[in-house]
């Protein structure tokens, strides 16, 4: 029946989690709505001809509609669309609030092209491989004008908007290629911008990834141009650790856990840190942009507000750099699980 | 079959559609109330802007309202309240049939109004000077956190627009004083004066709700 | 909505003379009520109260503007429907800024920007006329 | 209201008096009027050459769309192409159409009044409507925007096409529209005939109200949006520059505070329209008549709570999106509400099928079909794959051309002759109303089906297993457009060789604007009619109202 449907309706596979339920909601919205204009329909056809004009100065009476009937004619969608509603709303909340345990990868929109950088592994252009049957989740933001990430086949899209973060999730559950459309209009290229996600199996990803991580350039997918998201070679924790060489981060933030002018990168990321106006903030990647964007913002207990903002002088793939290279920096050195994304805001607000 | 012979009316007041003067009056009225709700709606776009980027940059905009003027903005405010009072005067006037006394109010009401936009452009050129200036021409040293050109685009843009529509409002009451002049409103028909007053009482208005939001908080 | 328009063509009984009382205090009443207005959201916007100094100041603006436009804007003495169209303007501006701001504060945490997260700066709109489309 | 037989022969028996097309014919004479009759007719003679512009862009683009790669334009051209296609359709006709043009000639008469409350204001918001016009023509001449009708930032506030003339054009077509709802609303308060009540008032003048409303209460955001992104781009300064923390989705906000309800602004005349043709082709009262009434109004005021609906992807909070959601069933709620009793009214009446009921009929099938695919949009979880799909595109056509140029169709024939006073040929009406419903369901059944399949919207160039759908959309475009150019034709010879109406009320219908003769004399009424019933009662047969044109 989901095939017959699926294919009457031309809709793609379905190729993650969502696309199953989505489908069935479509089905239901879809049926109700032919039984819905059928009806009308077919009581109109049958007063056109039950009614015919028979002389041109024919009466009729005077009708009222009675009460029942009015209540009728508001009880019926409105129940109907409200049934919609909340059968959809529930699935629209799962959609857009990625589990915790989910692989990140951060995606950089740009005139014409995709660009994907996995936390501590390659970077790629217009190809994003993940494994099959693992949660991903999409931080997504842009260089110029809005995007918006559109996989057809995994009924998951969202705008990617220049200047702050986006997100979006999906667990690809059928390995294959498919299509990623560019679908908030963008200018000449709006319809070329067409990347592909990959979706391997876990183990072919695993050597994939970790032939990736040995640096080997040539096995990389396309040509990373001049203006490319990240540095050529290595991955983003090298470049987060040669970025905050060169900004002076190093100079008052030390990496082995010793107390200096500004507090310790060893174990920042996660802790909960007290900040002098005596509220607690857990550390994640919104606090350390912030930091460095907006130093006076949140001063932690005992240091001395004297960090220079870093605004306009750093750009954003360094910054996403520098708080990998923060985050990489754990006492407890081989950090195994998958990389936790930022705190995930529970939906009641902040 | 003119009937504008009776009452006394000017000629051409009364359109020929209307039943009586009192309706086209209302009609009047009811039309200029419809036109100072499109005017408060139009104001209300800037106002969402300020209400967003307030609430996303509290200290931007807490730290540049500081650097405002203090002094010149409620000078400004007690300036356009009181050329509400002259315009309120104005309209009282004539409606006792004092046309001479209505216009003196109105020719006050305007030079308050030129008062208003001088004020204005003096707080402008110290703007210019300090280049605390909207979007790409901000340079102000004194505040260098992000979203401060956000306040300045907003300040430059609500108070430009504001001050367009004194000078609307000052050529609307250009008219209405050339009218009073030449005996046109009289206790009998006054609602050509009370429409552009009423135009110059929603300038005020709009500034009444600028003037504590750009400068105090 | 009274429907007094009569078929015939004579004057209605309101078209009378207005009587000549109409005095000029309220007007002066309502000059004085708004400068003390003005000094006193001059004086609590002075001591930048922090959370409480958005809401007292709209609090007196709206009676300020509510003075404006009852007495000299003669809300009071007119009719219904006028009266009906500056409450709906202000509903639909009310409706306007509750859903943009609900809308903001209740964004993802990282997606707003504590101070545009990491510079973006605009690209230069490329010339669209010679810029080659990437094959 | 009976016009007693001694009356009517009273008045054609003296000298005819010259009707309002016939009383003074240079030149002036019409640039110059204040006749709300002159300046309706005026405003429907700009409405159709400006639908007529539009759908040639709109005939381009289905063209382009035949060939997936690169084909008879190049990316830009497109790009121009469909923002033209939707600044001409919404801006130029959709939104001043059914108000401006028939609203204009009609609403007075059905008040009983011999002219809208400001005439000279009327006149000018039709003068405003030609500058707004050259403005936009003037930009679309000198390459014209590629923004889409959406003028998104940071994308409009940066591309190096002439976006600015666009904005400027709609900016003061805006305020035309403002000033015909300021009219219209001052109109029905202070100028209705005696003993009409608000409950006695036409449907008509009902949904001509709500639509004024939203005029008045949803441009001037739209006209403040448009600025600052013209000053955005002109003065360098704007609140939408992301690289200056301004928020992009900010302008989405606000120009969608306005744009729902114009989508509104679109439909709701087109709702009165069918009321009064569906009463009159049918010979019977409205069922349900406050009901309709008051649902016109329910849907002015709730369509101003539902546009963030457009925003579900846009990167809008979760909770603001299902609140958004929610709201937007209710519209839809209203609208199933006018669909039931238009079929209600049906019901034991007298329906004769003439050229204005056959599109009735399409109106009907698109908006129960095009009203509830909205609904289902406005289930958030479904329009993450539907949003900026060609599925969204065939939802918002069927609602704008099914439903409202069906019903601009439907008034066009059905207040033909109390225009002008001509009688058209029916046989080739039925014709062309049928070839319009077919072409247009060719036309977009299969863009439903692309949205399905997930072909993006305003896409240039596509991967090729969408071709056989554009093609098959294609092919029904071009039926489409001929039945278009039939009722040109047809509408032509019957105002040029046309046989004059005998009678002043052709249909038999009661609505009030049949009291007077047709086309009416310029003071439309000798003598303000006393209104005793309400609207469409046909329990007397006589038909009331009927005055022999000499």
């Amino acid at each position: 029946m989901n095939e017959l449907l699926r294919r009457l309706l031309f809709l793609p596979e379905q190729a993650s989690t969502f696309a199953r339920d989505v489908d069935n909601l479509h089905y239901f919205v879809i049926l109700t709505t032919f039984v819905m204009s059928t009806a009308v329909g077919l009581t109109a056809i049958f007063f056109f001809i039950r009614y015919r004009r028979r002389s041109e100065t024919q009466t009729t009476p005077h009708i009222e509609p009675k009460a029942w009937m009015e209540a009728l004619f508001v009880g019926v969608p409105l129940i109907i669309f409200t049934a919609w509603f909340f059968l959809g709303y529930r699935e629209f909340v799962r959609q857009y609030t990625p589990p915790i345990d989910s692989m990140d990868v951060y995606v950089m929109g740009k005139k014409w092209m995709w660009k994907f950088a996995y936390p501590d592994g390659p970077n790629s252009i217009n190809v994003l491989r993940v494994p099959a049957g693992q949660n991903v989740r999409l931080l997504m933001t842009s260089r110029d004008v809005i995007h918006s990430f559109y996989v057809p086949e995994f009924r998951v899209k969202m705008d990617v908007l220049p200047g702050r973060y986006t997100q979006l999730w999906f667990n690809a559950t059928t390995p294959g290629r498919y299509q990623i459309f560019c679908a908030e209009y963008c200018g000449a290229g709006h319809s070329i911008m067409r990347g592909e996600v990959i979706v391997l199996k876990p183990q072919e990803y695993e050597d994939w990834y970790s032939s990736q991580k040995r640096g080997l350039a040539d096995r990389q997918d396309g040509q990373p141009t001049a203006l490319d998201f990240a540095p050529p070679l290595g991955n983003l924790v090298d470049q987060g650790k040669r970025v905050a060489a060169d900004q002076g981060c190093l100079k008052c933030h030390t990496t082995d856990g010793t107390r200096h002018i500004g507090p310790t990168w060893l174990d920042l990321y996660g802790r909960r840190e007290k900040l002098s106006d005596g509220s607690v903030v857990v550390v994640d990647e919104a606090y350390m942009t912030e930091s460095m964007m907006e130093p006076a913002a949140k001063i932690v207990e005992g240091f001395q507000p004297v960090m220079p903002s870093f605004q306009g002088k750093m750009t954003a793939p360094e910054t996403a750099a520098v708080v990998e290279f923060i985050k990489s920096l754990q006492s407890d050195a081989v950090r195994t699980g998958p990389s936790e994304g930022p705190a995930y805001a529970p939906i009641r607000g902040r | 079959m003119s009937h504008e012979a009776e009452a006394g009316l000017p000629p051409g007041i009364l359109g020929h559609h209307f039943s009586s003067l009192a309706r086209q009056n209302e009609a009047a009225r009811l039309g200029m109330w419809l036109f100072l709700a499109t005017e408060i709606l139009l104001f209300a776009g800037l106002f969402t802007g300020y209400a967003v980027y307030r609430f996303q940059f509290p200290e931007a905009f807490a730290e540049c309202s500081r650097h405002l003027e203090l002094t010149l903005g409620t000078v400004n405010t007690v300036v356009l309240i009181t050329s509400s009072l002259t315009v309120a005067l104005a309209i009282h006037f004539a409606r006792t049939n004092r046309p001479r006394a209505a216009a003196a109010c109105l020719v006050i009401t305007i030079l308050f109004a030129l008062a208003f936009l001088g004020i204005k452009a003096v707080e402008y050129t110290a703007h210019f000077h300090e280049k605390s200036l909207p979007g790409k021409y901000y340079a102000f040293e004194e505040v260098k956190i992000p979203g401060a050109a956000m306040f300045f685009s907003l300040y430059f843009l609500m108070t430009g627009l504001h001050a367009l529509h004194v000078i609307a409002g000052m050529i609307v009451l250009g008219f209405n004083c050339w009218h009073t002049l030449h005996g046109r409103y009289s206790s009998r028909y006054y609602t050509g004066l009370e429409l552009g007053g009423m135009y110059w009482h929603l300038v005020d208005m709009v500034w009444i709700f600028l003037y504590p939001l750009l400068y105090l908080i | 909505m009274s429907e007094s328009g009569h078929p015939t063509r004579e004057l209605h009984p309101e078209d009378h003379h207005e009587e000549n009382g109409h005095s000029a205090i309220p007007y002066l009443v309502v000059w004085i009520l708004l400068l003390f207005f003005t000094v006193l959201t001059y004086l609590t916007g002075k001591q930048h109260l922090g959370t409480w100094a958005l809401p007292i100041a709209l609090a007196i603006a709206c009676t300020k503007s509510a003075l404006v436009a009852v007495i000299f804007m003669h809300l009071k003495d007119s009719s219904g429907s006028t009266r009906l169209v500056f409450g709906t303007s202000l509903v639909f501006v009310a409706l306007l800024l509750f859903f943009t701001v609900a809308d903001v504060a209740t964004r993802f945490r990282p997606s707003t920007p504590a101070g545009a997260p990491f510079g973006t700066e605009r690209s230069q709109p490329e010339g669209l006329l010679e810029h080659e489309l990437p094959e | 209201m009976r016009l007693s037989e001694a009356d009517s022969h009273a008045l054609s028996g003296a000298s005819p008096v010259p009707d309002y097309l016939h009383d003074g014919t240079t030149v002036m004479s019409w640039l110059n009027t204040r006749d709300h009759k002159r300046v309706g007719v005026m405003f429907l003679v700009s409405v159709i050459v400006f639908f007529f512009v539009g759908g040639l862009f709109a005939l381009l683009i289905r063209f382009k769309l035949l060939q997936p790669g690169p084909f008879f334009m190049d990316a830009l051209s497109y790009n121009r192409m469909f923002t033209l296609h939707g600044v001409v359709m919404i801006f130029l006709f959709l939104i001043p159409a059914i108000p401006s043009a028939f609203g204009n000639f009609v609403l007075p008469l059905m008040l009983g009044a011999r002219d809208v409350a400001f005439p000279r204001l009327n006149l000018f918001s039709y003068y405003l409507y030609l500058t707004g016009a050259a403005v936009a023509l003037w930009g679309m001449i000198h390459g014209g925007a590629d923004t889409g009708w959406t003028f998104y930032t940071p994308y409009s506030s940066t591309t190096p096409t002439q976006v600015a003339p666009i904005l400027l054009g709609a900016f003061i077509l805006g305020f035309s529209s403002i000033l015909t709802g300021l009219n219209f609303i001052v109109t029905v308060h202070t100028l209705r005939a005696p003993g009409l009540g608000w409950m006695k008032m036409p449907l008509f003048v009902w949904s001509a109200y709500a639509t004024s409303v939203i005029q008045i209460l949803a441009t001037p955001v739209l006209a403040i949006t448009l600025l600052i992104v013209t000053v955005e781009r002109i003065g360098g300064f704007g609140l939408f520059d992301p690289a200056r923390g301004g928020d992009p989705v900010l302008f989405q906000h606000m120009f969608w505070f306005y744009s729902h309800p114009a989508v509104y602004i679109m439909i709701l005349p087109a709702m009165g329209v069918i009321s009064e043709c569906v009463c009159a082709f049918s010979r019977k009262n409205p069922f349900g008549y406050k009901a309709i009434a008051f649902s016109s109004l329910g849907i002015a005021f709730v369509g101003f709570f539902t546009w963030g609906h457009h925003l579900f992807v846009a990167g809008q909070s979760v909770f603001v999106g299902g609140a958004f959601g929610l709201l937007s069933m209710f519209v839809g709620i209203f609208t199933a509400i006018k669909v039931f009793n238009w079929v209600g009214t049906m019901y034991r009446g007298a329906i004769s099928f003439k050229t204005p009921f056959a599109y009735i009929c399409g109106f009907l099938y698109f908006i129960v079909f095009g009203g509830m695919t909205g609904v289902a949009l406005a289930t958030t979880s479904l329009d993450i794959h539907w949003h900026d799909t060609y599925f969204v595109v065939a939802h918002f056509h069927f609602i704008m051309v099914g439903a409202s140029v069906m019903a601009f169709l439907a008034a066009l024939h059905y207040w033909f002759p109390k225009m002008f006073g001509k009688v058209y040929h029916e046989g080739w009406g039925l014709v062309a109303a049928s070839l319009i419903i077919l072409g247009f369901n060719a036309t977009f059944i299969p863009q439903f089906l692309l949205g399905n399949f997930g072909m993006p919207r305003r896409y240039y160039q596509y991967p090729e297993h969408f071709q056989a759908l554009n093609v098959a959309s294609t092919a029904g475009a071009t039926l489409l457009g001929f039945g278009f150019l039939l009722i040109v034709i047809y509408l032509g010879i019957a105002l040029k060789w046309g046989s004059r109406s005998t009678e002043s009320n052709p249909w038999g219908s009661k609505g009030f604007e049949w009291l007077t003769a047709s086309p009416p004399p310029t003071h439309n009424f000798d003598e303000i009619p006393t209104i005793t019933q309400m609207p469409h009662d046909y329990r007397t047969h006589e038909p009331s109202g009927v005055i022999r044109v000499a």
